[in-house]
């Protein structure tokens, strides 16, 4: 089992002619992912790598059903990639392009309320369910190992370093989750908890946290309901106050947001709280044995 | 971005905020001239991006243009915070009875604006209890119609003629808001003044993504040092820290864990440095070379590589080395996408890669307290 | 029982304190609808015919639970007003304002879909369930014969001239909605029909319909699936060829909207067609009967 | 209200559409002038505000300015479908390759702006069968934003830079249409000449609600009749019929059904009048006035008292007696509020007053017929 993506998610690729969509439309179909099409105005009845290309997400509803969308759109076409993809029903989009204005994400997330879509991103890595589906920049390689932690991060590389020590000590995933690293983003820590709380496939969460913001100190609140451990990894802890580390969310404000204040809080909720990339395996395994 | 006071102060003024009398003055001369043209008493504000500025004493009275003049003189050869004031504004000195405050703020978790407002504006804004805070979420396709602004006004507790031209601020405030894509759009204080309100100071921080919606040019400045701004250009985030070793990094989650592993490990870092996902080996070059130009004891590179190639990041090193040299020890770690190639690459040119990201940190630390 | 307002009603009215809207407030409680407050910017602390006035809605809903709002406000001020009322919770809203410029209205409409409210207007009469609730501009005493036939219109004093010729003729009404007059109001004839058939005080229903567009047409459709007898008044058998909206009007209607094709597509559903006001008792006394 | 051809095209010109050359013109002079300043051949089209202009006469060409004074002479002295030719549009001939129709049209049942679209353009549009329209349902939130574009053209069947066109123009409509608070904006034919696209004739229909959002004046003019223009400064609906019956009624409904009325009893209406729920005295007494001023052979009043007082509408039958005179036969029904106090009032000026509208109408019927 696994969240939001399975191996029956019927994916699409916005941007799919472009450098950056082509290469990853190729490492996802290499993945296993079922990518049944790609989309690029004006390009429709072209393949790449194979997938039909439609020019407009319309056409490939109407023509291949897809599930889910990755967009690799230029910043300022993000906003109507993610309107044409929610907009024609498209139930999970993903979205791997950094630098969306912030304006244009609160749009894309109002309308995602609005028509009951799932949205991950802008600026994540993307979401893998190993040995599933992959819809993400990730590289393949690293996420090969099915298994029954759920992780859940707001960064992209940090969690390759997380999975990778997850992944060497024999800890699979069910699920990992890139929520995105711009203040905006469409799931929270709290909406992929719960998630996992209730996937039978999940028996521990990792949570990879950073400073800035209350998402941690928001999530803490809900782990004290769950049923399932969580191990949390924080990164930011050496950070000076006050400077902002290109993760517009990295801001630290008025002493919240701070290593302190988060690794408190998910302690404080049951979670424990690593520094340190090497120590996130062992902890997990301590979790799931006593449990 | 942050904008200056008195960039803010123009486009509210615009935008149909009342804003007090007079402009930004570069010199003691033009401060000079402008209390002239406003013919009574004046302030003279330093501008300058931080907060503070009153208590710093960076705000001075003047009651002729010969008083501005002087007050204008040591404002510009002081800083405030550690930055120098380059400008000062010249304003008419309001009549203040009362100081309201109002922002519109983006609030990320709720991934919506925020107004927050209050009867107890000023300089103590930050200190102000929660109860004497209103707070309310707006939605994106609807902003601050008139029924919005309203309902803020009777939460705030304003009633009467002051209240209506409140209304009228937050109205306009949410034009400004959206058009300028702001993160942030404050008054403080928002003066009651007699029968009047007028925008005594004000704030605005917008969006740096969203700067291709202005093809004839931003309506604000850069504030970033010469090397962040050269960073900047290659799309790289940098930031300039008080340690000795140079960082490099490929995502910022991951940039920020290395910076923790060397506090770890008893080191401290001299810059975060971001060099993104999907680098090519130009611009993994160029990042290097910016690195190598801060003079920093040792070098620690830690490559996750995934979109970003492992050959790609050692043939950068390679060159660098070639042509400009590299004058400090580097350790770099190195896992991922083409790694083996990578590691063969470094070996040439006398490179020792790791794989363990702790092993790499704990080495740089080494040799940047022997160097 | 009746549809969308009953006995329970809790009642605002929005521009309390105006010629119009005071006048009708007075005429709300004296009919002996449960009016629990008066919206009117500024004027918060007075009362108007001993109903308190509020500064805002979101004011009101604090302080009294309103269930329902009427909007006696100047044409130019109606989106505000609309606006405030559903954004503030308000399950249905009564626009009784005309004038009302039809981007406004499609701007109501889209953000009362989003939020599941119920809009009668703008430019109705109105809605009254007689001998319970009264939220409109109808004269008091026409509207005081409660029954069992529900009605519903699209224009005021048309259907006044129904339910007179009704109550005179001894058939009393559950609920007589007024979906109001312009291009663009809340509620579709097929929605209040679908209410009436779910509600088990109508036994029976009046249509009061007229020529253009082709609402008629489409609510025969669904009258074809009623177990409740239907009996339509159409106005406009007269009418001259009406003025069109360019190629594009012609291209919507293609044909619909006469009388002839109204009547047709009612009959052929099994509604009984009245052309003029005084057939309609005696129609709908047969439609019961038969039953 | 509708606008004029040339109003549309300069509007969709000033918002990045692109027009053929040229203007109106209300001289035969004038025309010449144009053709002149274009300098190739012309068309020169009648401003009417009607559609079947093209078979009825009403487009003419001009090879030369000479040609073209000529042809906007006759025009000019023409009328088609009984409205006067006051105006020529005079623009370059554009070379017709294939006639492409696009329209944003208000649809009151969906409560939507509906886009149609056909790349079977030009005159014998409306009777394109069904499966060569594209309809395209607009989110009022959304509009036509690029991906909606792209789906129009997709769905027409139009691909490569004529389709990237056609993007560019529907995008442009929307701003257009949601500007002037349209009801109606329409191109047809869009003209595909060469690589280019041109709006070669376009049509809007915009909201009258909506005046008040011109606080400069509205962009078009009035198309109302003397008589209907008095009407709507009263606030009152007035259509000219053919008939000879003066009516009057509160209320559009009822006021067609009074139609309806008389013509079950084999009469005919002079108009259709809605006077409007909740008239006063005063109003009702300028309404009749504009009745009698028609020359009807009867005047019928068919009122329901609601809002409106049956007292008050009596009233301003006894003061339009006393001070103009009605010269015609008068036939009142009259009910609801205030009944009893009406009816007197009318007695005492000598008209009968009936409570059903059966009776009162055949004595109307009646009356004219004998008159």
């Amino acid at each position: 089992m696994a969240v939001i993506i399975d191996e029956n998610t019927r994916v699409i690729v916005q941007g799919a002619t472009g450098k950056q969509g082509s290469f990853h439309l190729g490492q996802m179909v290499a993945y296993g992912s079922k990518v049944v099409g790609g989309i690029s105005p004006g390009k429709g009845g072209q393949e790449v790598e194979g997938v039909p290309v439609f020019d407009t997400v319309a056409e490939a509803v109407e023509k291949v059903r897809p599930d889910a969308s990755i967009i690799f759109i230029p910043s300022q076409g993000v906003k109507d990639a993610a309107f044409e993809a929610i907009d024609a029903g498209i139930k999970t989009v993903v979205i791997i392009t950094e630098h969306v204005p912030v304006h244009d994400e609160m749009a894309i997330m109002a309308l995602a309320k609005e028509r009951g879509t799932i949205v991950l991103g802008p600026n994540t890595f993307g979401i893998v369910s190993p040995g599933k589906c992959k819809m993400g920049i990730m590289p393949n390689a690293v996420f090969n190992t099915p298994g029954n932690v759920g992780v859940v991060a707001r960064s992209g590389t940090l969690s390759y370093e997380i999975v990778f020590n997850l992944s060497n000590a024999g800890v699979g995933q069910s699920t990992v989750v890139g929520l995105g690293g711009d203040r905006v983003v469409g799931l929270s820590f709290v909406d992929v908890l719960k998630m996992f709380e209730a996937d039978p496939g999940t028996e521990a969460v990792v949570l990879v946290g950073e400073i800035g913001g209350n998402a941690e100190e928001v999530a803490s609140q809900y782990i004290k309901e769950m049923t399932k451990p969580v191990v949390a990894f924080l990164a930011g802890k050496s950070a000076p106050p006050g400077k902002r580390m290109g993760h517009a969310g990295a801001i630290i404000e008025r002493g919240k947001g701070t290593f302190a204040s988060k690794a408190e809080a998910l302690t404080a909720a049951g979670a424990k709280v690593a520094g340190l990339p090497w120590q996130v395996p062992q902890l997990i395994q301590e979790s799931l044995g006593r449990k | 971005m942050k904008m200056f006071e008195f960039m803010a102060k123009d486009i509210f003024g615009q935008n149909g905020i009342p804003v007090p009398q007079g402009r930004v003055a570069y010199s003691a001369d033009e401060a000079a001239q402008v209390a002239r043209e406003i013919g009574g008493p004046v302030v003279i504000k330093s501008q300058v991006l931080t907060g503070g500025r009153g208590k710093a004493g960076g705000i001075k009275f003047a009651d002729t243009p010969e008083e501005a003049k002087q007050a204008a003189e040591v404002l510009l050869q002081s800083e405030i915070r550690g930055l120098k004031i380059e400008q000062v504004l010249v304003v008419e000195k309001i009549k203040i009875e009362k100081e309201i405050y109002v922002a519109i703020a983006l609030d990320g978790a709720a991934r919506k604006p925020l107004v927050i407002a209050s009867t107890h504006g000023g300089m103590d804004i930050e200190e102000v209890p929660e109860e004497h805070l209103v707070k309310y979420y707006l939605d994106i396709n609807i902003g601050i119609m008139p029924y919005v602004s309203r309902e803020i006004t009777r939460q705030m507790g304003v009633r009467g003629e002051i209240a209506k031209q409140i209304q009228g601020v937050l109205q306009k405030m949410w034009q400004v808001f959206k058009a300028y894509d702001a993160e942030l759009a404050e008054i403080n204080p928002l003066v009651i003044s007699g029968d009047k309100i007028i925008a005594a100071d004000g704030k605005m921080t917008v969006d740096d993504e969203a700067d291709f919606r202005w093809p004839q040019g931003t309506p604000y400045v850069e504030e970033r040092t010469e090397v962040e701004k050269k960073a900047h250009e290659l799309g790289i985030s940098y930031v300039e820290l008080d340690g000795d070793i140079g960082v490099m990094a490929n995502g910022a989650g991951i940039t920020m864990a290395t910076l923790d592993i060397i506090q770890h490990f008893g080191g401290a870092a001299k810059n975060f440095m971001d060099a993104g996902g999907g680098s090519s080996m130009e611009a993994t070059a160029k990042a290097l070379e910016i690195l190598i130009s801060t003079k920093p004891k040792a070098i620690l590179a830690n490559i996750f590589g995934g979109i970003t190639r492992c050959d790609d990041v050692a043939m950068a090193f390679a060159k660098v080395k070639e042509s400009i040299g590299i004058p400090v020890p580097v350790v770099i770690r190195l896992v991922g996408t083409n790694q083996d190639e990578g590691v063969r690459i470094l070996k040439e040119i006398g490179i020792d890669a790791y794989s363990r990201v702790d092993e790499a940190v704990a080495k740089a630390v080494e040799l940047a307290r022997q160097a």
